[in-house]
């Protein structure tokens, strides 16, 4: 036990001292490594907290996607001057002492929340039996709060609007700048190759198992999607015109199938969202394939940001 | 015969341990980036190459075996390129995208 | 110390370290980089509180935790949107400048702000 | 309040108020720029049926309405819950949006020839965002569901605060996103909190379970900080001006009237609420005193624009002010509470029908004028009678004289104050009407004079219609009878105590 405290003690030292690098770094880009670094090392605690599920997210979205995310923008930010002028003396004292004041609120806020904790833990595994799954947070997430899930979805499929939005006009319709390099490593060309079909198996398995196991739609769409970016990072194949029907289709498609089955709720289960007993589980496992696919085509998309009629040139 | 098998995995992590302490040293100390890759690479394969090894006996049914060496085949794969596109930008004199 | 604890301790400081970011830096990238790491920190206080919902058998409670996955996915399309308009922003006007009044060479009338 | 747990009759309005414009936004979407303008004011017509059906039934049933979603109750599911103000909002919010839609259709339309363009695309998929997240805002029973439509409305507002596509208005799309992200994962925190403290983010569980912990109070105040930021409420205000003088007129009229109310909206529904049983040590006279600094703070800063938009921005940085003198004079359980309570959120009301109202006007302007800069305006008035009676009905009711929303809503407020002894507010609120006529008299008298005018394009006399049948309504709240205020306080809770000692 002692090993262990040992072993946490050291590991949120490490988290807190990787974020306080990322955010005293001088250069952007430094900051941006240290950030996905940092990322990693979060999906351990994760792992200490007893969320494998919430683990295998951040690792993937929270680190991967997210790092590709911000490591391409500050190459392409890191150049231009700030124009800003730096905060002075006075703003860094009343910054630090507000945020010393909410740290210290919150820890002790934290270390005094009651005891016995309030849990939801017996009423979730209850009606888990009705739902046909064996992974309770997947439960939560497709069948009791599926209401917030379907919401979240259109939230993502909002934001991909939102990024087409600041394209410029004439661009519009087009594709999105080409991730990477015109010529991409040779070596990089041979991992796509090799690894975006073994990475797709394990995408696929990833959403099939988390019925059940740590794993779900979440997590196996953001592995197909980090499989797309690297296809397209080795050049072996090109970011999608924004127009094309069939990428649209693909994007909705999750929220859109969530959406009728739920208000189809009624007819098969007397309420909204609900699902037939006893038929449960291939409803869910169908919702949750559209999903899979929506956020293999969304998380990509997001990074690729708007299109700019870079592509073909 | 589980004493041996404990044993065996307690050397081959130990190790493999060993092994990854010695590439951040190497990350850390050596003068140049292509040594510091160099150095990191070999000694953090050997170490992964050893924790897989010490950890197989443990499995309790040959599936999670095969996925303890699939994963490491996975990360030697990922490794070894990303050294490869390492050392090519660097001999480029190229900012690393 | 339980790991929980501990984590309660990484989770506000993280919320503290990110808040100091946004308001001091000003290059939007790393104000981006602040609002993830304060992120970071709220996602684990809701880790914490699922731990110690352990009941009996059950290792943690599972609602926090799928309300994480529900909040690490929209904090991403939040990045991914700021992204795109901070770079948007530095083609039209070739740099990144929060002060919408400053640096932009339009006329934007003298108001005071 | 475990009553509150069972699915009513009408419960399922509920959730088609929520999912017909998130349909919208998908089959938008998929179909690009010129359907997105069909489905949006062709499903306005339903959204406002809806509304006012959940209207009629809430004012039949005396109580909310719920829908318990899959039929699982809370604390493991979700219900929604639609009282006296949800459904006075809900109205509100799908009267303004059509407004905002139909006078947008000269200038967001999809060329002709083409199926899709970037504006037409942006524009009206957002639209119906807006009224997807705030049908959720006004409905839902859950924490972490307002959440995610926190979430939702900022990424609406801020692709439309910069839909224009000018350097200048993504520096202020930026800017308010950074807020806007602030203010969501603040309120995130508090929220995971709530959860720690209680096991439910149901907002009638937390009511009922309710107790003073120290999590409890570390979460009202980071909720509420995270949430003032959203609102745009002094000192926390930084974001807006820019923003919303920045977007295009129709855009800029959803933002000031509708989309700030969402997050107040929430502040009310956490106080009012949630937390009515908590202690406040203060916290309702510090709203009240940043609200009044708001009041003072915009109405200076109004007075002193050269462009009509920027004006009417700090304005609406002023008037938000007022809303938050609800919370030192709408809570307790004293004989003035419930006219500080309908002052309140009168306010809100007139505020959003007057603010879009002039937003669409400033947008004529425009358009005839070619600029918004007051000081040009001279004669204008007489080339533009209705847009100009338009900015006059609305000024009326930020100055709050009769007859007018404004004036109903600040009358309130004052008797309240005077009513609790709290001088204060009193002072403030007619200081605010002061300032407000000020910088009416600033626009108006400039354009009522009899210099010759060149328009650039003579004004659309639709646009005129719609802009003036907003500054109408506002006016028209004036005259709202008492079962008005009855129906704001259906389902009020008993102890809407928010300074209770």
């Amino acid at each position: 036990m002692i090993l262990f405290e040992a072993l946490d003690l050291g590991l949120a030292a490490l988290v807190l001292g990787v974020a306080t690098w990322t955010i005293a770094a001088r250069r952007v880009f430094g900051a941006v490594v240290g950030y996905v670094a940092y990322g990693l090392l979060l999906a351990i605690v994760w792992v200490r907290l007893y969320a494998p599920d919430v683990a295998l997210t951040e690792a993937a979205i929270g680190g991967g996607v997210t790092g590709v995310l911000l490591i391409s923008a500050s190459t392409r930010l890191g150049r231009l001057p700030a124009v800003d002028a730096p905060p002075g003396a006075a703003l860094k004292f009343g910054a630090a002492v507000i945020s010393a004041l909410v740290a210290s609120v919150l820890a002790a806020a934290v270390i005094y929340l009651p005891d016995p904790a309030p849990s939801l833990a017996p009423e979730a595994d209850a009606h888990l039996s009705a739902t046909g799954l064996g992974n309770a947070v997947t439960a939560v997430l497709i069948a009791y709060r599926s209401f917030d899930t379907m919401l979240e979805k259109v939230v993502l499929v909002l934001a991909v609007a939102g990024v087409w939005s600041v394209a410029p006009d004439r661009f519009w319709g087009g594709a999105p700048a080409p991730l990477g390099r015109a010529v991409p490593d040779a070596a990089l060309v041979f991992l796509a190759r090799i690894l975006a079909p073994v990475g797709a198996v394990i995408g696929v398995q990833m959403f099939w198992v988390g019925a059940d196991e740590p794993g779900g739609a979440f997590q196996g769409g953001a592995i197909l999607a980090a499989m797309w970016m690297l296809v397209m990072m080795a050049r072996l194949t090109d970011p999608p015109r924004i127009s094309s029907r069939w990428l649209r289709l693909g994007l909705i498609a999750g929220p859109a199938v969530f959406l009728l089955l739920g208000l189809a709720g009624p007819v098969m289960a007397g309420s909204f969202f609900a699902f037939p007993e006893g038929f449960a589980k291939p409803v869910i496992l169908f919702i949750e394939a559209f999903m899979v696919l929506s956020i293999a085509v969304t998380l990509p998309l997001l990074v690729l940001g708007p299109p700019n009629g870079e592509a073909g040139r | 015969m589980s004493i041996v098998l404990d044993l065996f995995t307690v050397v081959a992590v130990g190790a493999g341990v060993f092994f990854f302490l010695a590439g951040t040293v190497a990350l850390i100390r050596f003068p140049d980036s292509l040594s510091r890759l160099h150095g990191l690479t070999k000694a953090d394969n050997l170490g992964l190459g050893l924790v897989v090894l010490g950890l197989i006996p443990r499995a309790a049914s040959p599936l999670p075996a095969l996925k303890l060496i699939v994963l490491w085949a996975l990360v030697q794969l990922g490794s070894a390129t990303i050294a490869q596109m390492i050392g090519g930008a660097l001999r480029r004199r190229e900012p690393i995208e | 110390m339980s790991a929980s604890t501990i984590a309660g301790f990484v989770g506000a400081g993280l919320v503290g370290l990110g808040l100091y970011a946004l308001i001091v830096n000003t290059e939007p990238l790393k104000k981006l980089l602040a609002f993830n790491v304060i992120g970071n920190g709220v996602f684990l206080v809701f880790g914490i509180v699922a731990r110690r919902g352990a009941v009996g058998a059950f290792p943690f409670d599972p609602v926090p935790q799928a309300m994480v996955i529900t909040g690490i996915v929209v904090a991403f399309a939040a990045s991914a949107f700021a992204v795109a308009l901070m770079l948007r922003l530095a083609e039209e006007s070739g740099s990144v400048s929060f002060d919408p009044e400053g640096g932009m060479g339009v006329d934007q009338g003298d108001e005071d702000a | 309040m475990t009553a509150a747990d069972a699915t009513t009759q009408g419960g399922a309005l509920l959730v088609f108020a929520i999912l017909l414009p998130a349909a919208g936004i998908l089959a938008s979407l998929a179909l690009g720029g010129r359907a997105a303008e069909r489905v949006a004011l062709g499903s306005a017509p339903i959204a406002l049926v809806i509304a006012l059906a959940v209207l009629v039934e809430v004012w039949r049933a005396g109580r909310p309405v719920v829908y318990v979603i899959a039929g699982l109750s809370p604390p493991l599911g979700i219900a929604l819950r639609a009282d006296g103000i949800s459904t006075v909002f809900l109205l509100t919010s799908a009267l303004i949006v059509p407004a905002a839609g139909l006078f947008a259709r000269a200038g967001f339309a999809t060329p002709p020839g083409a199926e899709d363009s970037r504006k037409a695309f942006a524009f009206w998929i957002m639209l119906q965002a807006i009224s997807a997240a705030l049908a959720i805002i006004f409905v839902s029973g859950d924490l972490f569901n307002l959440y995610v439509a926190l979430e939702l409305l900022t990424f609406a507002a801020v692709p439309l605060a910069c839909v224009e596509g000018r350097a200048e208005t993504f520096a202020a799309a930026l800017r308010y996103l950074l807020f806007a992200l602030f203010g969501s994962i603040f309120y995130l925190l508090g929220a995971a909190l709530l959860y720690g403290a209680f096991g439910t983010l149901d907002i009638a569980l937390l009511a009922e379970r309710m107790r003073p912990l120290p999590a409890v109070t570390a979460a009202a105040a980071l909720m509420t900080a995270g949430l003032l930021a959203k609102t745009a409420l002094f000192p926390l205000h930084l974001w807006l001006p820019p923003a919303h003088a920045n977007a295009p007129a129709p855009a800029s009229a959803v933002l000031s009237g509708l989309v700030v109310k969402g997050s107040f909206f929430l502040t009310v529904r956490l106080w009012f609420y949630v937390l009515p049983a908590l202690p406040a040590f203060g916290f309702d006279a510090l709203l009240g005193a940043l609200g009044s600094g708001a009041v003072v703070f915009g109405s200076v800063l109004a007075l002193r624009q050269p462009r009509l938009k920027l004006l009417i921005a700090y304005s609406t940085i002023a008037q938000i002010g007022y809303l938050f003198l609800i919370f030192p004079l709408g809570s307790g359980l004293h004989a003035w509470t419930s006219d500080g309570w309908n002052g309140g959120l009168m306010q809100v009301l007139a505020h959003a029908f007057a603010k879009a109202a002039m937003f669409l006007a400033a947008g004529l302007l425009y358009e005839s004028l070619g600029h918004d800069r007051i000081a040009k305006f001279s004669g204008a008035a007489r080339v533009m009678p209705l847009t100009f009676l338009t900015l006059g009905l609305g000024g009326l009711s930020l100055m709050g004289l009769p007859p007018s929303g404004g004036f109903a809503a600040k009358w309130l407020l004052l008797r309240a104050s005077v009513a609790s002894g709290q001088w204060l507010w009193a002072i403030v609120v007619l200081l605010g009407g002061l300032l407000a006529a000020g910088y009416v008299y600033r626009i108006l008298a400039p354009a009522l004079s009899s210099d010759p005018v060149a328009l650039k394009a003579p004004p659309r006399r639709a646009g005129e219609a719609i802009a003036l049948t907003l500054a109408l309504v506002a006016v028209a709240l004036g005259f709202a009878p008492d079962s008005f205020f009855q129906l704001l306080n259906i389902g009020r809770p008993p102890l809407a105590t928010a300074g209770l000692p």
